[in-house]
């Protein structure tokens, strides 16, 4: 019986015990109309041998493709001994710290990952996890809604700049709430968002503005102007943030005169693989004085019997599982392993390790668009200051030329066309630390090839 | 064993060169550009490995320890589930490549929606949603938009029994509904009177986890759906409590419109010291239309992501790709190497290791929060005469148990039984491990006789002593605020 | 600085307490004539990330092929469980268990281990492992010699259905110390080696006589009366088994009326992965009269101060450590780790496991016998009782083959017709539980178009 | 914690049943056939995860713990050459299959061979020897060769100086060598007319380490190297020490005509709580034709084993394959990672941390073996003091030191320096570490001073407290003998 360690002596003396006769009279509590016998339809069980052969070849029927696509997922050099620790089983197979003695490793962690977090983002405090960045985006509107007493229209200004899916994760969740979005188009020209664009706003009851930055384009914000402009005019400022990026650009707490009020963003790129987009994990940080509506586990340090320091979950008098129907969200369970790895990474890593790679990874994005810009058929659409995407305007139909790439080994790009048809035949590409030149060339060859 | 914070660890000008390439200098402009480095830890890759290293050792886990809790389904995590979803190709691959290079991972996800509907008896599932609580969102935001696409505009209350656990309410207003809270009756069952009366026209639904976190079944199941649907409303069914009926009775046999499963409990994806889950739903047929995007289609031989454009009424996205992608490969593999019979097996033997710990506590003098009923998969005793007669409280008792080997089970949920303790061995504990267990509960009643305080002065063996709850949320301190040397 | 953690203030410290003006300095000592100044052979340093990319590369050259050989490396399935243990920070990254109390992990596992093996074997105490089984073979004959008092000669009988490389090992390693290997011929006609062909030597001086079963050929041996033969003989017995045999099959314990003297053989089937024949794991085991003179580390149980069980290195008497050059061997790093894997895989198996691995490997080699002797061209060359191996006659020169195959993706097995030329065109095969139904198929459909 | 033994926790007719196919029965000739299945543990897989990970926590490790064992070389093992020697191509590569199928692992190979030798400043270098000492045994095996290839058959004494390593006069016995011992000065160099005494037509080669197991440099290298080759001996390099000196000083140009490298010390390959690890031999221009098979030679630009038949005055094979295949790849990946800067760095950090441990011990009054020498990588300080005037031995310091976090230096080796701890920082700790292990040493003393008993008395915080080595010696327990129930 896989999984299960009952020998048939066992289970005589249980059940004796128990004083029933069978297992199956432990059932007998359900309608006997609802029992059902089998289940016909799941397959017959596979031994663990069986099972690696099946994934094996699902897996290499994948392959490893050379991978070109950003778009809120990036790939990049992940140190084996992240995940070496990660799995371990300690933090493997352990569950949320509810009994903060037999968890301060996991505690203890958790609490590093705030100091790191708060810090990167330039905030004071910062939460366990949230799901993923788009969910953590929908949050903080939430949150935005609550710690913004003075608003009461729960209205948010949303920059056509920030990525769609985001927007559209934020409006599955809190639209029920009866928050309203609303966007605010970029600069056709630049590929960014105006503070102009906003003036449409001013004096209006908006309850909080959302930056991305970079954003999705790839592209450099003018967050200075923008964080103003929300602050002159009542609102909040939510910044959407690649953590990676915040190696080498300013962070959102110094943005503007007095700094944005939540950050939120997708922790992937610290040690998480792609792995088709999850698990990753959803970070947000705060100012201390907002730190009663955010969502999610907080850790505090504080002291035991004896005075010694350590490590337990904190505030949970925000929590669905104290509060229940008035609690800041309903999440209970989060990514925890994932911020596992993003903590080993920043330690790893450190500030100048993240800078170098952050650096590397502008340099190799600006590598790759000269090299397909060369490409006849091939333009980039905006020149402005950028992280690590760019747009590019293809001749050809974008999802025709992916195809012919990948069927080249070659992920290409994300195509924009649907989200963003007034840009034409535009790909977003990325090109991270981990790209190669001859990374690069392949895919100008390839490109030229399909594009011929 | 105690462990400094990696930031004592820390001196300037150190890292791990080996992980980072070396010489580019980013083009920022200077208004854009980081003044002043963030405060991360500046180690060595050793000291890194040795402090996570030696942290990791600090916990308890179902790999090192018995770990109890209920409603946690703290089971096995099998070794294979994560081997073969860090499969190289697996972890390669972007969410946003197209179909065409990611058979391999469709048809697995597909398999596994046609798996959790057979389990189920739903007629689709999405597995996009990334928790139990997320999947509970889901599914209630599927049941207004279903009213709604009726223009059954009114219908905004959901009815929660108080047994319920803390995100269901919780959820219920996160769609913007009004949460009616009925009793339990003294057997565990919901008060079906109070039922009858909470139900109406403003009936969105009602979210029932069964069996309930009380450890026991609702036997008027039948009748609970046929009243609720009688009055407008859909069933929603909270599937963590999953474990305890695979292969044995189905959410959609009981009449439930839709369902969560917490894959990181029944299927046995790894809790990861806090998450990643997977909360999976499953809708019948009404509900289809609205499932949460994407979901894995199949048109002949190929698989495809299905979106807004194939599911028009879809309450939308939740997650910035397709959920907890790994998790739900593990639940797979998991789900495969189980089979057809393991998946009953998992029922039958998480039933049995439950009554068999309920029967001995009782002969041994617990009392069991409802006596005269069959445990499910888990089951509560109350610490109230204890806590009366020995002033040792259930908390007492967990933090004993700390020092007796074992994590504690979960204490003080259901809120509505007082001074409890939810114990949930599952199926993948022996015998031995749950009769060590009973014993040391027996230990330290007798210890509470004898010496009370040394009960409430644990837990003793333990990195830290019973630490101060209180201060850490009077006294804040939720990072460390000097800067590395 | 990969993997030094000195900062530059640690360096003018440490320099300052040193009182040397510079690192350079410390090497004073060493004749100036004989310093160099830079390896100009080695390349430039590699960040982790260029190494996995460069090594990937390489793994990807020599992909995954189908593989049917044994001959002493055998392909089974490693459960998942076994690895993430093994590689466990604590097991790995330990040595040798000098400290007891620093190190009961690794010793308790190592008296677990030495159960397991004795009980497998049927002897009765084991050491805690050899570099690999064709070293242990030389071991087990320098220790023969030193455990046949009786005897003078230091001649050491061998069939020649023993592994031969075994048998070149043992004469590099031990005829170093005069010991003299002669060889027994095999029946041509079955493959084993008759109990009369020993009968030459009745009466003469023999030390030791080395019986492997299953044989080369992977053919079960008369081992019950050569072991009576050798002790009538005043020999003592050295068996040679792969240990995953040992769970179907009688253990060297009790062939013959009186069991053999020492049990050696290669660990790899025991959770060891192919990699390229190495690190695999030694063992030997013996009868407790001889335990003295055993090579290797032994583990002991005792008690600490406090009365209570723990265990220590024991019997170190025997060790170069202590004993220089009258040790039982120089051995000292030994192959620990895969011991480790060895336990938990028996452990994840138990006995019933190991006697369904054993059986399901030898149903599959019949099958692949079976599959493969109906393509034209083909023969069985012994057709006696097996294991998991069998010789193969071919009507094509078998390197020849074995590249053509080796080209449609199979590994087809170990070419014996240079150690066995008086088999022709001979080929050894092997299919473990790991070779599917269609695997066997893809083989033979392969060699059927070789042979064509 | 304490962990019971794997076969307390067997129940019969328990096993991990996932992990093997069924229902196959074998066909044995009833003679042949096992009557009495074998005393393994009948555990499920959850048990034997909890078992072993639970075992594994009991260990001191590189990973966990400072582990200064001289000698020993215990430096962080990256975890990136675990991770690639383990990829899923390496790990299935049969040994036995055909060159052409083996190319990308024996060009790994290869370019290992290449970069030994340009370490070491050697002509040839095998990789077979599966560690230190079967290394050694492959070099003086080799030397052997060479003198009776020449006809010298009388050369049959090998001279160890009386510092060496335990396996040096071993393996000069496995050779079929005598051992002539020469004494070491009070300075640490070997007695240099003792060695003038000691060559003559009978002597072999002579074996050292070079820096010395003492921790210092052997100062008249050059000298000695001249003195044995003109006695027609050769040089034997036991490059245990190699950490030491790596590119700054090389063996074939100090003389030595042939040498082993333990890559589980100098490059980092890992322990692995006793092994495995890897004796790679070097050799000068004569020795060429005696290496060892097999070696991967280079052929325009295909790679493929040579053996026998290439080298036909081999001392032949010593093991089955080609020697400790994993731990070569993990080795090559950790020598890639360093690069050339970087392993100059190896021998100037390691170097540095032992002279600076030695500086400040010697200033807190611990008295240094050699206190007038350079320390290399390594250095010894003697407790003949402490022991006489405290009762307190260097095993004493030793058990104190655990208790404090620390594994403890190797003890009681060098044989010939009384009451000795040899002390190898290694190259990958920081100085916050060594000065944490400094202080210990220093309190320990205090400790001493204070109250003996309570050293001597230790470890108290370990698993276990002192164990009894005798009884162990005396009342032989080396397999559990219960069978499970
Ligand atoms: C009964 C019940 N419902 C819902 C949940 C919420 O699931 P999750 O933690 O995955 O969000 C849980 C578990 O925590 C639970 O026990
Ligand atoms: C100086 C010295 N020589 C030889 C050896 C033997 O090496 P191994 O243990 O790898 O056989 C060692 C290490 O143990 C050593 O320290």
């Amino acid at each position: 019986m896989p999984f299960i360690p009952h020998t048939d002596t066992d289970v005589k003396e249980m059940l004796a015990a128990i004083g029933a006769p069978a297992i199956d009279s432990l059932f007998d509590e359900i309608p006997a109309s609802l029992r059902i016998q089998s289940l016909a339809g799941i397959p017959e069980a596979l031994t663990e041998m069986e099972v690696n052969r099946l994934m094996q070849s699902r897996a290499q029927r994948d392959g490893r493709p050379l991978n070109f696509i950003g778009a809120g997922a990036y790939e990049h050099h992940i140190p084996a001994a992240v995940w070496a620790i990660v799995t371990r089983g300690e933090f493997y197979s352990a569950y949320t710290p509810y009994q903060a003695e037999a968890s301060q490793g996991t505690l203890q962690l958790l609490y590093e990952y705030q100091t790191m977090m708060a810090s990167l983002t330039g905030m004071q405090v910062s939460n366990a996890s949230l799901y993923d960045g788009a969910s953590a985006l929908a949050e903080a509107c939430l949150m935005a809604v609550r710690a913004n007493r003075k608003s009461k229209s729960a209205r948010i200004l949303v920059p056509t700049t920030v990525n769609p899916t985001y927007l559209e994760v934020s409006r599955a969740i809190a639209e029920g709430q009866q928050l309203t979005f609303e966007t605010v188009a970029y600069t056709p020209g630049t590929g960014t968002t105006a503070a102009s664009a906003f003036n449409a706003y001013s004096g209006q009851d908006i309850t909080a503005v959302v930056i991305q930055h970079p954003n999705f384009f790839g592209l450099l914000e003018d967050v200075d102007a923008i964080t103003d402009w929300a602050h002159a005019n009542g609102a909040l400022v939510i910044a959407v943030v690649n953590p990676m990026s915040l190696a080498i650009l300013k962070p959102p707490g110094e943005w503007g005169a007095k700094g944005v009020d939540v950050v939120v963003g997708d922790g992937q790129p610290f040690g998480v693989p792609l792995s088709s987009g999850g698990p990753n994990f959803g970070f947000m940080t705060t100012r201390m004085e907002h730190v009663r509506q955010m969502p999610g586990r907080i850790i505090g340090r504080t002291v035991d019997l004896d005075g010694k320091p350590g490590f337990t979950l904190t505030l949970q008098a925000r929590e669905q599982h104290i509060r229940r129907s008035k609690a800041t969200s309903n999440i209970c369970t989060n990514q925890g392993l994932l911020v596992t790895a993003g903590t080993i990474y920043m330690s790893l890593l450190g500030a100048s390790g993240l800078e170098q790679v952050a650096s590397t990874c502008q340099r190799r994005t600006s590598e790759l668009v000269a090299a397909l810009t060369k490409v006849k058929g091939v333009k980039l659409a905006f020149a402005g200051p950028r992280f690590h995407e760019a747009v590019l305007q293809l001749d050809r139909k974008v999802s025709d030329v992916i195809e012919a790439l990948a069927s080249r080994g070659i992920i290409g790009g994300f195509d924009l066309s649907r989200r963003y048809p007034e840009l034409g035949n535009a790909l977003l590409v990325c090109a991270t630390e981990t790209r190669t030149d001859e990374d690069i060339a392949a895919y100008a060859k390839a490109l030229a090839e399909v594009l011929k | 064993m105690r462990e400094p914070l990696i930031f004592q660890h820390s001196r300037s000008g150190r890292s791990a060169v080996a992980q980072y390439p070396h010489g580019e200098k980013a083009d920022v402009p200077a208004a854009l550009r980081r003044k002043q480095p963030p405060n991360l830890p500046e180690v060595s890759e050793l000291q890194a490995v040795r402090h996570f290293t030696r942290l990791s050792q600090l916990n308890f886990s179902i790999d090192t320890h018995f770990y109890p809790l209920g409603s946690c389904t703290m089971k096995y995590n099998p070794r294979a589930c994560n081997q073969n979803a860090m499969l190289p190709e697996f972890l390669s691959r972007h969410p946003l490549g197209p179909d065409s290079a990611g058979q391999g991972f469709l048809s697995c996800m597909y398999e596994l929606q046609e798996m959790l509907k057979e389990v189920t008896g739903m007629k689709g599932v999405s597995l996009t949603p990334m928790a139990g609580a997320q999947g509970e969102f889901a599914g209630v935001a599927m049941i207004r938009a279903y009213h709604k696409a009726r223009g059954d505009l009114q219908r905004t209350e959901i009815i929660c029994p108080d047994a319920a656990h803390g995100t269901n309410p919780a959820t219920a207003t996160m769609c913007g509904c009004s949460v009616i809270e009925i009793p339990s009756l003294p057997s565990g069952d919901i008060d079906f009177e109070a039922l009858k009366k909470a139900v109406g026209p403003k009936t969105a639904g009602i979210m029932l986890t069964n069996p309930s976190t009380l450890g026991v079944f609702e036997r008027r199941i039948e009748e609970v759906a046929r009243v609720v649907h009688e009055a407008g409303g859909l069933l929603y069914y909270d599937g963590a409590n999953l474990n305890a009926i695979l292969g044995k009775v189905r959410p959609g046999d009981m009449g439930f419109d839709v369902i969560h499963m917490n894959l990181h409990k029944t299927f046995s994806t790894p809790h990861g010291g806090g998450g990643p889950g997977s909360g999976a739903v499953g809708v019948n047929q009404r509900l289809l239309p609205f499932m949460p995007v994407p979901v894995v289609g199949k048109e002949g031989d190929r698989y495809r992501w299905l979106d807004e454009r194939d599911l028009p009424q879809t309450i939308g996205r939740l997650s910035a790709f397709m959920g907890n992608a790994g998790v739900l490969l593990r639940a797979y593999v998991y789900m495969r190497m189980l089979g057809r019979a393991g998946m009953q097996r998992v029922a039958e033997f998480s039933a049995l290791n439950a009554n068999y710990m309920l029967a001995r506590l009782k002969q041994a003098g617990f009392d069991a929060a409802y006596p005269d009923r069959r445990a499910s998969h888990e089951f509560i005793i109350t610490m109230k005469r204890q806590a009366k007669e020995l002033g040792v409280n259930a908390m007492d008792f967990a933090k004993r148990l700390l020092d007796y080997g074992f994590h504690a089970p979960t204490t003080y949920f259901p809120l509505l039984v007082p001074e409890c303790l939810l114990i949930e061995p599952t199926e993948t504990e022996s015998k031995q491990e749950i009769d060590a267990f009973i014993d040391a509960l027996i230990a330290i009643e007798k210890e509470a006789l004898e010496d009370a305080a040394k009960v409430k002065g644990a837990p003793y063996t333990l990195p830290v002593r019973r630490l101060d709850d209180v201060r850490a949320a009077k006294q804040l301190d939720l990072t460390y605020q000097e800067r590395s040397g």
